[in-house]
């Protein structure tokens, strides 16, 4: 007699996969990569390649020593090596990627039990191990070696040598927009420039053409960081995939936007909205990093809750911490208290709220 | 007052020098008692309770006995540790019987935690900590508060991990403490981002 | 000398003060409890270390009071451990016979096959709410390891035959397995439990011949041959073993014809008989005889066993002490005295008497 | 033969460190390098034999009521002198331990073995007990320290062990590699048991 | 006017096409038919009949065993060769009466003069044998006795049938609205409600335009169009969709003054009070890529599933999976000798390329488990429950909540089974439950 199959309801399924889901961000993830290999050259690509391989090659080696379920190919380790090298500077020594790959997969991840158990963002967990481990590496900016643009558009470069001491411009003009908004704000304080010529550097950070450089990626900075414009349209991409859910990325952007122009200049409401949220990898963080399914939020008040504090931790670190841009940190941050959000955003079920009475 | 200087010693102390993740004080509770939730927020608001109180009174301890105003001597260096120590040993035992009477349901709460503060070295730490920075009263108490808070955070934010990787399929030597402590390593690096908030 | 002085004076009035403070509160704040909590107490370290999961050892001693296990201070060691079960009383009693996990099927993936591709959660009680379960028996041992999973003392496995095999050594009768079992086709017997009946399936004959090669068929044949009475009864198409009359003889098992009972001595099942030389009249497998079939309980009379009566059970053989009885005569079948009479179980009771 | 087996217990069995998981606030806090350890190590290791000899000496005639606050009196004692030495001949040392030596009192290690053992045995097994302890304790603290030190600056007791071109990763020595390397020092150990166990 | 729904839930294609033009085909009824005495929630009936006697088509063979049970009626006359013990979808073996068709088709209909009085309409009801044919089979009687503090002033025919590929519901309100209409009436006389509603989904315009017609120039009835969603016909939130009426949880429908009613019942009902007919056919879609000739059919409940297959041209040669229902809540069954029942909406072949034969993957907390929850509860919680065997955190995640409808599971990239362990979970809280009143 024929043998049939049998399972609970239901006994239809939709198309997705943990395979597809992971294939599609990476994918999402793949103008703004490739628009890094354009602007910064063979770097960038082998920076990409290293991470890449050596996070499958980890979670392989990590798979193998904690006896789990290998799986290569479903994309997840391919994804955590991207993330990671996109958002480390072009020219990182190889070992160190190698190294951060490593301690992303094995401690972000595979500790925990692999993929779906880690309570934090592997690829962050792998920067931030970087950042931690060698921190001049990780700030080492290159100049983009396809394309005339230094990290603020020429003109503004040429009106910071105007108006400001020439050693002050070298190393403002040498950092990403945003380090060189930070450099600003401290030579301020140490007495090196003064007020007017902190507005000079701010004005000319936050002008027209430098926040177009921003959007369309004329820049420099760490390879995901650099085109707002292709990150944007992955992150849409994402949106239209029903990946993600419009929820962290609107509240983060709009947090980090809003906060930046009431905190982030010299006095209130002093500050660039456009020019926080183009700069720093916000857009990387908002739509591939603070939206990772695994370590965000399972509710959406939950997730609104999270991007809105993760976005007042961005400003408040780059405002007043030690880090220019602080994507990072603040996403990491706001892993830890995942958990506790999901214990207080739990939705009432239907039929315990009176919604509408007869 | 100065209530700029109240918030930088709360914003320290709570997140930029967070007692566990920064300055390894309170370890052992933070991983003994973080394997619940209910029992991690009891432990911590029996720690904030104790912190506070212990800060406002080892600071009266150190400045009219140890130390007096009147400067006539300082015993400081020879008996701070012991008449810190035996201050926080009678001040929980005596918070442990007063509130068994006058509080039983608080009791019921928290007072299982009340002795497991004796030697918890947070709350020592606290007190150090106070007469170390030249804190004065106000400024201790805050100080106390905010401690306790970011030590409660700390615990909390392990316990609901933890509750979440019960499910998880750890590695079986990793199983139990060593996974805390991955997971503390983790949560204190990422804590990292917040190094330079406040110079200290 | 002034230094020393003053530290003395403050420390001493600090002591003072404090003691003064504590022993004033605890006069007036006053609360009675359990007297053994203070004992426990003191059982343990008291570093208030958590090591046990409990914020401090006070906790846990109350915890220990309402029921908690004794041995979770690791600080303590064995002497805490010891010291708790002194106060707790939670003494092990007397050893009585070591009991063990049995599986009470055998209809491994050739004997009873699988009646449908089961695709989802690979666990008994799971696929036991799909349609019954995807076994052909609808009563046996589904094989997904439920029993395998709960085990905390890793004695139970499921085999290739996709059945599961109990670790004599390690198991402990700890009964978890038996709570997770779906099917209740696990029991607790003693270790030394010869003869079991290995069939839980209800169904009548036809089904069950479609359904397993070794299920019972209820054909009665082993009731009949049982010389015990009330140690095998037929139940609603099921032969079922009642453990407490059971003498082991493991005749049930030589007559079943689909070998639904097993006996794990069938080989040596043979009709004993005893040596005069070297019997010592020592009563001992006379009382040990469950169905009377042994001459002698007399001082100086050597035993001899009623041929015709001896079921073959072999408790004498094991009972003796003296090398005295021999395995000789193949055992009938059927044991002709029984047959239209069943025996009352003894168990040495009629010497009292 | 009992000396040998509570010396076995407290370097390897009984380990505070990675057995007992006591007094781990010390143990990831200082252990930045293989001196500060060792420093440490010392430090509690002698607090923990006077103690346990003082304990184990005066336990007959203390009334059971104020056992602890006793005790505590008494480790804090030693814990000023070893301030007061400290401040006095190693003064590098105890400015980079700071804090945790007067936190020496709260060592759960300390009152722990008073309670356990010294409050039960004569004078001359506590004070084994308090050296092995204190070994075991003084090891492991090193074992971290070492570990520490050499992956994050490149050094070991301040000498340098790996090639030059080998850049430390500072995370090591930052408060997330303390966590960071016990966690996994304790994960090896529990395999090494798992093993033994299994052999 | 907008489509009226409930939120969240999921979109899986409807699969209808496959019998949605084909009419309803009487079957003649098979010459062996296995009637269970227990086709409906509750109780099963008391068998009235012996090995040998005759039967005639209607006459009564099962009393009910209880208040919320039902009486069973043969569906065929002829003679009762044997009752047995014979399995039905959930894997336990019913009582279940044999009746060798005598091919005379002889009828003993009861009489329905006698059953249109208002206050006998629910006890005819209840001798007719109604049950709720959606698929829950819960006993129609029982709905229509609503305690003296619950009136009820709504009836709503579910139409919606939002199970993808079935179309049963489809035909019969395509082909007899007049019945539905009717029997709409009769339930509302029953419980002196002043309002029905017949709900149906968009996907089924035609129908809406019928009823329409039919009930133009009437006001206390109403058609409403429904958004094509799933689950738009569970009870709970087709009322919402209607009404915006919220049943509260653990209630029951009647806590909200509603009572929901299957087209096909409503239909049922009607052909009991017009012709006396108790309920012992059905309309069933067999349908599926695995069977040749997909279609709607009448069959007399205790017909095997083999037979209806046989009807609709039998199995493909990959056929791989049979259900009893629809894709989204049916049972899987593996032995093709069990019957239809009351509630057999239809019979669903998949073949071996539709089946789902991997093992699940991880739960990579995506969440569009909970955005699609119409319950608004936690599927993915209850797995990680159920694998700890913490059944009454479970409870305190509110599982007995869920009404099982399976749109987590479809929408979950990972394909976890959590249907099946919030089933496993349901079982055990049940249980306790019940151990808990025993003290």
């Amino acid at each position: 007699m024929k043998k049939f199959y049998m399972s609970t309801s239901p006994h239809v399924f939709s198309r997705d996969s943990v395979k597809k889901v992971m294939w599609n961000v990476n994918l999402a993830l793949l103008p703004a990569a490739v628009w890094a290999i354009l602007r910064f050259g063979m770097d960038a690509f082998i920076s990409m390649l290293v991470a890449i391989t050596a996070a499958v090659l980890a979670e392989w080696l990590f798979a193998k020593l904690f006896k789990q379920k290998i799986r290569l190919w479903d994309g997840s380790a391919f994804l955590t090596g991207l993330l990671m090298s996109m958002t480390l500077p072009p020219g990182m020594p190889i070992i160190f990627l190698i190294v951060g790959a490593f301690f992303a997969i094995g401690f972000g991840k595979a500790v925990f039990g692999g993929l779906g158990y880690n309570p934090f963002n592997p690829a962050l967990i792998g920067r931030a191990f970087l950042a931690a481990s060698w921190p001049v590496a990780v700030i080492t900016w290159k100049e983009p070696t396809v394309g005339a643009l230094s990290s603020i558009s020429a003109e503004a470069a040429g009106t910071l040598a105007s108006t400001i001491p020439v050693e002050a411009v070298d190393t403002i003009t040498s950092a990403t927009p945003l380090g060189a908004l930070g450099q600003a704000f401290s030579l301020n304080t140490q007495g090196v420039i003064d007020g007017a010529q902190l507005d000079a550097v701010t004005g000319a950070l936050s002008s027209k053409e430098s926040i177009l450089d921003l959007f369309l990626g004329n820049i420099g900075g760490s390879l995901g960081e650099i085109s707002a414009l292709l990150l944007l349209l992955g992150g849409l991409y994402l949106l239209w995939k029903k990946i993600i859910t419009w929820h962290i990325p609107v509240v983060y952007i709009l947090t980090v936007g809003l906060l930046s122009w009431v905190f982030g200049g010299k006095g209130l409401m002093d500050g660039s909205f456009l020019f926080s949220i183009f700069a720093g990898g916000v857009f990387l963080g908002a739509f591939f990093m603070a939206t990772d399914l695994v370590t965000s939020p399972m509710y959406s008040n939950g997730k609104m809750i999270y991007a809105f504090l993760a976005g007042v931790l961005v400003v408040m670190i780059r405002r007043y911490g030690g880090y220019p841009e602080g994507v990072c940190y603040s996403i990491l941050i706001m892993n830890a208290f995942v958990p506790i959000i999901d214990r207080f955003t739990k939705p009432k079920p239907f039929g315990y709220v009176k919604e509408v009475s007869k | 007052m100065d209530f700029g200087r109240l918030f930088v010693i709360a914003i320290s102390a709570i997140f930029v020098n967070n007692f566990v993740l920064a300055r390894f004080l309170g370890i052992c509770p933070y991983l003994g008692v973080s394997k619940k939730w209910d029992s991690a927020l009891g432990m911590g608001i029996a720690v904030i309770f104790v912190m506070t109180l212990a800060s406002f009174i080892t600071w009266i301890v150190q400045h009219f006995l140890l130390a007096p105003p009147s400067g006539k001597y300082d015993l400081t260096d020879i008996l701070q540790t012991i008449a810190f120590i035996l201050t926080i040993a009678a001040l929980v035992q005596f918070v442990e019987i007063v509130m068994k009477k006058a509080m039983p349901d608080l009791y019921k709460a928290l007072g299982i935690y009340l002795p497991l503060i004796t030697t918890n070295c947070a709350i020592l730490g606290v007190t150090l900590l106070n007469i170390k920075n030249d804190y004065n009263l106000i400024e201790s108490i805050v100080f106390g508060i905010s401690a306790g808070v970011g030590f409660t955070l700390a615990l909390l934010m392990m316990a609901s991990i933890r509750e979440r990787l019960e499910s998880a399929k750890v590695p079986k030597v990793f199983k139990g403490i060593a996974i805390a402590l991955i997971v503390a390593a983790l949560m204190s690096l990422s804590f990292t981002g917040f190094s330079g908030l406040i110079a200290e | 000398m002034t230094l020393i002085l003053i530290s003395i004076v403050v420390l001493v009035s600090l002591g003072v003060l404090f003691g003064i403070a504590l022993g004033v509160a605890n006069k007036v704040f006053y609360v009675k409890e359990d007297p053994r909590i203070a004992k426990i107490e003191e059982s343990l370290p008291g570093a208030n270390c958590g090591a046990c999961g409990y914020p401090g050892c006070a906790a846990y001693a109350e915890a220990v009071i309402k029921g908690e296990d004794i041995d979770k201070c690791t600080p303590g060691g064995k002497d805490a451990i010891a010291a708790l079960g002194e106060v707790m009383g939670k003494k092990a009693g007397k050893q009585k016979t070591r009991k063990i996990a049995y599986l009470i099927c055998q209809g491994d993936r050739e004997l009873a096959p699988r009646r449908s591709e089961y695709t989802g959660v690979k666990s008994c009680a799971e696929v036991k709410l799909v349609g019954g379960g995807d076994k052909s028996c609808s009563y046996g041992c589904f094989g997904y390891g439920d029993c395998e999973d709960v085990c905390p003392f890793d004695a139970i496995h499921i085999m290739e035959n996709g059945l599961p095999e109990v670790d004599e050594q390690k198991c402990t009768a700890c009964g978890k397995c038996i709570v997770a079992c779906p099917q209740n086709v696990l029991i607790l017997q003693p270790v030394d439990k010869e003869v079991l009946i290995r069939c839980v399936n209800h169904e009548p004959a036809k089904d069950v011949m479609k359904e397993c090669k070794v299920g019972c068929i209820s054909c009665s044949m082993c009731f009949r041959a049982c010389p015990i009475d009330g140690a095998i009864t037929m139940e609603d198409n099921l032969a079922i073993m009642h453990y407490e009359e059971c003498v082991d003889c493991g005749i049930c098992a030589q007559v079943c014809p689909k070998n639904s009972i097993t006996d794990k001595r069938s080989q040596e099942r043979k009709i004993p008989v005893i040596n005069e030389e070297k019997c010592n009249a020592c009563t001992l497998c006379y009382r040990k005889c469950p169905v009377d079939a042994i001459i002698g309980g007399k001082p100086k009379e050597k035993h001899v066993i009623k041929e015709e009566q001896c079921i073959g059970c072999l408790k004498c053989y094991d009972v003796c002490r003296f090398d005295a009885i021999d395995l000789v005569k193949e055992r009938p079948k059927t044991i002709e005295f029984y047959k239209d009479k069943k025996y009352n179980r003894t168990d040495g009771e009629h010497v009292k008497k | 033969m009992k000396v040998l087996k509570i010396i076995k217990n407290g370097i390897l069995s009984e380990n505070p460190v990675f057995r007992l998981l006591l007094g781990l606030c010390p143990t990831l806090a200082v252990t930045t390098s293989a001196n500060n350890a060792i420093g440490m190590g010392l430090a509690t290791t002698f607090v923990l034999v006077m103690s346990n000899v003082i304990v184990s000496m005066i336990k007959g005639f203390i009334p059971a009521k104020v056992r602890i606050p006793a005790f505590i009196v008494v480790i804090a004692t030693f814990v000023t002198i070893v301030q007061f030495v400290m401040a006095g001949f190693l003064p590098e040392l105890n400015k980079s331990l700071g804090l945790f030596i007067p936190l020496i009192v709260v060592n759960c290690i300390i009152m722990g073995r008073a309670e356990a053992f010294a409050s039960k045995n004569n004078t001359f097994l506590a004070a084994v007990d308090g050296i092995a302890m204190g070994i075991g304790f003084t090891l492991a603290l090193t074992l971290i320290g070492g570990v520490r030190e050499i992956l994050g600056s490149n050094t070991f007791f301040g000498y340098l062990v790996l090639p030059q071109s080998y850049k430390p990763m500072l995370f090591f020595i930052l408060s997330p590699g303390g966590f960071f390397t016990m966690g996994v020092l304790l994960a090896f150990f529990n395999w090494i048991s798992s093993r033994k166990k299994e052999a | 006017m907008g489509l009226l729904t409930f939120k969240k839930g999921i979109h899986p294609p409807d699969m209808k096409f496959l019998a949605k033009e084909k009419k309803i085909r009487r079957i003649e009824a098979p010459k062996e038919l296995y009637v269970p005495m227990s086709q409906h929630i509750g109780a099963p009936a008391k068998c009235v009949v012996n090995k040998g006697d005759e039967v005639k088509a209607g006459s009564l063979i099962g009393e009910k065993g209880g208040f919320v049970s039902t009486n069973i009626h043969s569906p065929v006359s002829g003679v009762v060769k044997a009752v047995i013990d014979h399995p039905t979808v959930f894997g336990t073996k019913v009582q279940t009466v044999v009746i060798e068709n005598d091919g005379k088709n002889e009828k003993a209909y009861l009489d329905p003069a006698k059953q249109s009085a208002v206050e006998t309409i629910v006890p005819g009801i209840l001798a007719g044998g109604i049950v709720g044919m959606g698929g829950a089979t819960f006993p129609t009687h029982v709905k229509l006795s609503p305690p003296a503090d619950k009136p009820i002033d709504t009836i709503i025919i579910n139409g919606a049938e939002c199970e993808p590929y079935l179309t049963s519901d489809y035909r019969l309100m395509l082909e007899t609205p007049e019945k539905v209409v009717a029997g709409l009436e009769i339930f509302m006389k029953a419980v002196s409600a002043k309002k029905g509603y017949i709900g149906i989904e968009a996907n089924k315009k035609d129908v809406h335009g019928i009823f329409s017609k039919l009930l133009k120039d009437r006001d206390d009835m109403e058609v409403s169009l429904l958004q094509t969603k799933y689950p738009q016909g569970a009870e709970k939130q087709l009322i919402y969709a209607i009404l915006k009426r919220v049943v509260p949880a653990g209630g029951l429908p009647m806590d909200v003054g509603v009572v929901v009613q299957n087209s096909g019942t409503a239909a049922a009902v009607d052909e009991l009070f017009s012709e006396g007919k108790p309920l012992f056919e059905r309309v069933v879609t067999v349908t599926g890529n695995g069977v040749k000739e997909p279609g709607n059919f009448i069959f007399p409940v205790g017909a095997t599933l083999e037979f209806a297959i046989e009807q609709a041209g039998g199995l493909t040669d990959d056929a791989a999976k049979v259900i009893m229902g629809g894709p989204m809540m049916g049972f899987s069954v593996d032995n093709l000798k069990i019957a239809v029942n009351k509630g057999t909406s239809g019979i669903l072949v998949l073949t071996e390329n539709e089946v789902m034969k991997e093992d699940y993957d991880v739960c990579i907390r995506c969440g569009k488990c909970i955005d699609v929850c119409p319950m608004y509860l936690s599927p993915y919680k209850y797995i990680e429950l159920g694998e700890q065997k913490l059944y009454t955190e479970a409870e305190r995640w509110n599982v007995m909540d869920c009404i099982e409808c399976g749109s987590c599971v479809y929408t979950c990239p990972s394909k976890r089974p959590m249907i099946q362990f919030i089933k496993a979970e349901k079982a055990k809280i049940t249980e306790q439950r019940r151990k808990e009143a025993a003290k």
